[in-house]
């Protein structure tokens, strides 16, 4: 599969197609991969893809726009392409999307397969330009469970478990950056005019902060768990990504990267939308 | 143990004076008048100005020690400090901690002709060093100071030329990038009027402050005119937080910009890799 | 002077030590993330574990240390000291955090400017220091001159587990021989045999450290390289958050930044700040020399294996690769300065 | 910082052509409501950015109602029609981070409802005080 992936890749570099190729190779030890950026059709053969793949390449869709890229991307990464293409963030024809097979990665930190891949159904990549490998999707859907028991819980109990989880937070923004939707050149937290995040860090500002943060993708976010395998003090950050998917689906029956034509939730509206809750 | 270097010392705004759109002067004193009679400082030093409830800035030291009643900065409105500064009033209180920093070596300049340049608020960082030189004059042999600014109306220190000219050998050259009605002085780029001028660089020193365009190409002009990099210095600008060579941002090479300078030559700012 | 610790025994130091001092210690969570953290019984502490997920540096140099309060009001500003720091023993740490406090300690104190805030904590805080047994992929703490799973520098007494559940005790400072001499009753004599097995225990534990850098070479290397094309392309897939310094035991660069609650109150606060933050070095109004990513990529390592030698005569790093596992592309710091051209 | 008995604070958005007239209307009318909502006026619903929201949480206010025009009757044609979408999307996620959902509420009270206004505000502080009192 590796050798398959090099070749295309060697092909799209030769013929000068694109100007780089963003892929995986391996990193310090064997269960860890990073992102491998290549730009001469000899060097392709670092270029792998295997279990520990967890990045989502997407990521990197934004900060090159001027080029253009071949990215690997496993099937739920593709999501994030097309979503991204949706918000006119790089048009299609700048980016050859390189679609692997892939039978679900492990987090490198615990050495246990992602949640989100227990119930994958794009474990065979679609709308790729090119597919390395078959892949069996699963045959149940996503669920909601973990987010359904969540939301039994009182608004004091989830308050607590939130402040426990703030916490830890060290607001060394790993989760915003590796977020391929969280691309605002100029992020609210940066801002000092008005301020509206303090420097200080307390469980109340990281709190408030990751609220932000979560309104801002709503109908956007994948559900990718990059920044949920990012955190380095493991705040189960996929508790709320999977929350705005459920509520994207519930709400405006909205899923992100799924169908190009469907305009993302708050950018449109529905003249018969519910207000049932409206006073 | 040491008193605490954070904490800064309370004072007041004697004096609020608005130099140009954007630009206004203020006076400080300090409340203690035991701190007030043991804080000194020497010309090209900064300060660290504490507006309660928003944060700090630096700024340099507007006077210099020999004219020290009071403590004088000139501030432009551009950020969440400095527009907080912009409202203060006479009789608010703020903290100043300082001074940080080296200062000009005008020891080693005795008996030399200065040539100050200057442009936009950089006045302000060169107004200590130029007013020193002349409480000084007998020390130093000719004083040029060549000043440019956007537009006539960005001028600051306007009523000060007139003081300045008093002292022997003094001159004053003023630019604007565009002129305006009634506007006697020259026309043009502080660079290209520095090419008119046409100073000698025999037994000068040549101070500049200004935008880092200006200085870019104000250092060509020097060096064309004969300069030596020993004989051209400036006072850099770079984000600050503690001046205390400790916070980190200020760091460039194995120098931080508060501890080791902000006071350098282009002999030494050449070593530097060009990060600041 | 050399003690013996039983297992047993180091649970009931941590017990009397609770009653008397902030104890913080690696504990582990709901989420299996291992942090240090203040105990209030000694079972809560989490030996297992080689490294915590971030360091034991912010509890002497605290991520948002409150300066003071600032009240304003008709009558004047008043400035009032926050709370003095308390009594605390950091317990468990391992060599390369110890030595981290050693190394930012020395960057408080340069420059005739004492950091009072430092100073009066790390007098308050008696360091514990466990030695590494058995290390991870990431460590390469052997690389540097005083580095070493079994390294003292930092520590106030460093246990080392020389037979099972038996520890040798050192006391290294003053503090260190309080601490041991306060709860003599947990210790008794180490004797010949004990210290050499500690000399068997650190070959071994040293020769487990696969990764050895040079970084005199590094260095070498590293000075005129600032204008070098290797910098082009490996920045590449940094995503510039800064979860690399902020679980470092040596990064120690600050903000200082004002939390206002309402027109009256407000406390002056130092935080961590990271050079990896595009605002770190913009200035009001715009400018910015480090705009670039590729160069706040560089200054980072610049400074730790190059600037801060020039100043220091030690690297700001001690070898714990905590940066590389936080990492969230996996950017070994190993890696980048080895490849250096 | 002061240890009084803390009143219940309520942020107010109104919308410009609707529910801020609707607010002058209720005074004119002589209605009493509870005197606990703060109002800020904001040029449509559809302009209400949720950080705001999330910011007055942040800051203390015990509850936030945004109220603006009846649905078609926008100034702007479609603001609070964006606006309906947004409401219940972050009045689940704000649930999800555990602000009560009595705490956060949206009306539509156009400048003719005066009365309504008083009503929905008496409604809001009942829930909020509601929320306060009994957890």
């Amino acid at each position: 599969m590796d050798k398959e992936l090099q070749e295309i890749i060697k092909k799209l570099l030769a013929e000068k197609k694109v100007d780089w190729a963003i892929g995986y190779e391996k990193a310090y030890d064997e269960l860890s991969t990073r992102p491998a950026f290549v730009q001469d059709a000899n060097d392709t053969a670092r270029l792998i893809f295997n279990k520990y793949c967890i990045n989502n390449l997407g990521l990197y869709l934004t900060k090159f726009k001027k080029n253009k890229l071949a990215v690997v991307c496993k099937g739920c990464d593709i999501a994030t392409v097309f979503e991204l293409i949706k918000e006119k963030q790089f048009s299609r024809e700048n980016v050859v999307v390189i679609g692997v097979a892939c039978e679900g990665v492990l987090d490198k930190k615990t050495g246990k397969q992602l949640e989100k891949c227990e119930n994958c159904r794009v474990k065979q990549p679609k709308g790729a330009d090119f597919t390395v490998g078959t892949g069996k999707d699963s045959a149940a859907p996503k669920n909601f469970l973990d987010v359904v028991e969540f939301e039994k819980k009182s608004s004091k109990e989830k308050a607590e478990f939130w402040n426990r989880q703030f916490e830890k937070c060290i607001r060394c923004y790993a989760c915003r950056n590796v977020c391929p939707v969280c691309y605002c050149p100029d992020c609210f937290a940066n801002r000092t005019m008005p301020e509206y995040l303090n420097k200080n860090v307390d469980a109340e500002e990281n709190k408030l902060f990751h609220m932000i943060r979560m309104q801002h993708v709503f109908g956007r976010c994948t559900d990718c768990k990059a920044c949920d395998t990012a955190c380095p003090v493991n705040i189960p950050l996929t508790l709320l990504t999977k929350k705005l998917a459920k509520d994207a689906k519930e709400l405006f029956n909205y899923e992100s990267g799924a169908d190009m034509d469907v305009l993302p939730p708050l950018s449109t509206y529905n003249e018969a939308d519910s207000e049932s809750d409206i006073l | 143990m040491a008193e605490n270097i954070y904490k800064p010392h309370l004072a007041k705004v004697v004096e609020v004076k608005v130099e140009t759109v954007d630009i206004k002067s203020y006076k400080f004193e300090l409340l203690d008048p035991g701190v007030r009679k043991t804080f000194s400082w020497k010309a090209g030093q900064f300060l660290i100005l504490d507006i309660f409830g928003v944060g700090e800035t630096i700024f340099t030291f507007a006077n210099p020690q020999t004219r020290n009643e009071f403590i004088e900065c000139s501030i432009r409105k551009v950020g969440q400090v400095t527009e907080a500064i912009h409202e203060l009033e006479a009789g608010a209180i703020v903290g100043i901690r300082g001074p940080y920093g080296n200062w000009f070596p005008f020891d080693k300049w005795q008996g030399k002709n200065l040539l100050y340049i200057a442009g936009g608020v950089g006045l302000a960082a060169l107004r200590s060093p130029i007013e020193f030189a002349l409480d000084t004059f007998k020390d130093f042999k000719k004083k040029t100071i060549l000043y440019g600014a956007r537009s006539p109306l960005d001028i600051c220190y306007k009523d000060r030329f007139s003081d300045w000219e008093k002292v022997p050998d003094t001159e004053i050259i003023l630019t604007a990038d565009k002129g305006a009605e009634g506007w006697k002085h020259k026309v043009g780029f502080v660079p290209t009027v520095l090419k008119e001028v046409h100073l000698s660089p025999a037994d000068s020193v040549a101070i500049i402050c200004g935008p880092p365009i200006m200085i870019k190409f104000v250092l060509k002009e020097l060096l064309d005119l004969g300069f030596t990099p020993e004989q051209i210095v400036t006072t850099l600008e770079m984000r600050m937080k503690c001046g205390l060579g400790k916070c980190g941002r200020c760091n460039v090479k194995n120098i931080y910009i508060c501890k080791d300078g902000p006071v350098f030559t282009y002999a030494q700012l050449k070593e530097l890799p060009d990060e600041y | 002077m050399a003690y013996l610790i039983t297992k047993e025994n180091i649970k009931n130091l941590l017990t009397d030590l609770i009653k008397l001092k902030a104890v913080f210690a690696p504990k582990k969570d709901a989420e299996d993330t291992v942090l240090f953290g203040k105990l209030s019984s000694s079972s809560e502490w989490h030996g297992d574990a080689l490294l915590t997920h971030t360091t034991a540096k912010d509890k002497v140099y605290l991520q948002s240390e409150t300066f003071f309060k600032i009240k304003r009001n008709k009558s004047g500003v008043t400035i009032e000291d926050g709370p003095e720091p308390e009594e605390t023993v950091i317990f468990g740490c391992r060599p390369c955090d110890a030595r981290g406090f050693d190394i930012i300690g020395k960057l408080f104190n340069w420059s005739n400017f004492v950091d009072e805030y430092y100073t009066k904590r790390i007098a308050k805080t008696t360091i514990i220091c466990i030695s590494c047994e058995k290390p991870e992929s990431t460590c390469f703490c052997t690389s540097f001159t005083k580095g070493s799973p079994v390294n003292e520098t930092g520590s106030d007494v460093l246990l080392t587990n020389i037979k099972d559940g038996k520890y040798l005790a050192e006391s290294i400072t003053d503090k260190g021989r309080k601490l041991i001499g306060d709860n003599s009753k947990y210790f008794t004599e180490a004797s010949k045999a004990d210290e050499e097995a500690k000399v068997t225990f650190k070959a071994e534990a040293e020769k487990k450290i696969a990764k050895k850098l040079d970084l005199a070479e590094v260095k070498r290397k590293l000075e005129p390289a600032f204008e070098s094309v290797y910098w082009d392309t490996v920045h590449l897939p940094c995503v510039k958050c800064g979860a690399c310094t902020f679980v470092c035991p040596t990064c120690y660069c600050f903000d200082i930044t004002e939390k206002a609650f309402d027109n009256i109150n407000s406390v002056r606060v130092r935080s961590w700040d990271t050079c990896m933050n595009e605002l770190f070095t913009r200035m009001a109004g715009g400018v910015n020399p480090r705009t670039d990513t590729k160069k706040r990529f560089r200054q980072r390592f610049m400074h730790k294996f190059n600037y801060h030698v020039d100043n220091f005569k030690e690297e700001l790093c001690t070898g714990c690769g905590r940066c590389i596992k936080a990492c969230p592309v996996s950017i070994d710091i190993r890696k980048v300065i080895e490849e250096i051209r | 910082m002061e240890s009084k008995v803390k009143e219940i604070n309520i942020v107010g958005f109104l919308c410009n052509w609707c529910s801020y007239a609707g607010a002058d209307m209720t005074g004119l009318g002589r209605n009493i409501y509870p005197s606990n909502i703060k109002v800020i006026r904001i040029p449509c619903t559809g302009r209400m950015d949720p950080m705001m929201i999330i910011e007055a949480f942040h800051n203390g206010a015990d509850g936030v109602l945004v109220s603006g025009c009846h649905p078609g009757d926008c100034h702007y044609t479609e603001g609070n029609f964006y606006w309906r979408r947004r409401y219940p999307h972050l009045k689940s996620l704000l649930e999800h981070f555990g602000v009560d959902r009595r705490r956060f509420h949206a009306s539509w009270v156009s400048a003719s409802e005066g009365k309504k206004f008083a009503e929905v505000v008496k409604k809001v502080y009942a829930e909020v005080k509601d929320w306060k009192d009994n957890g």
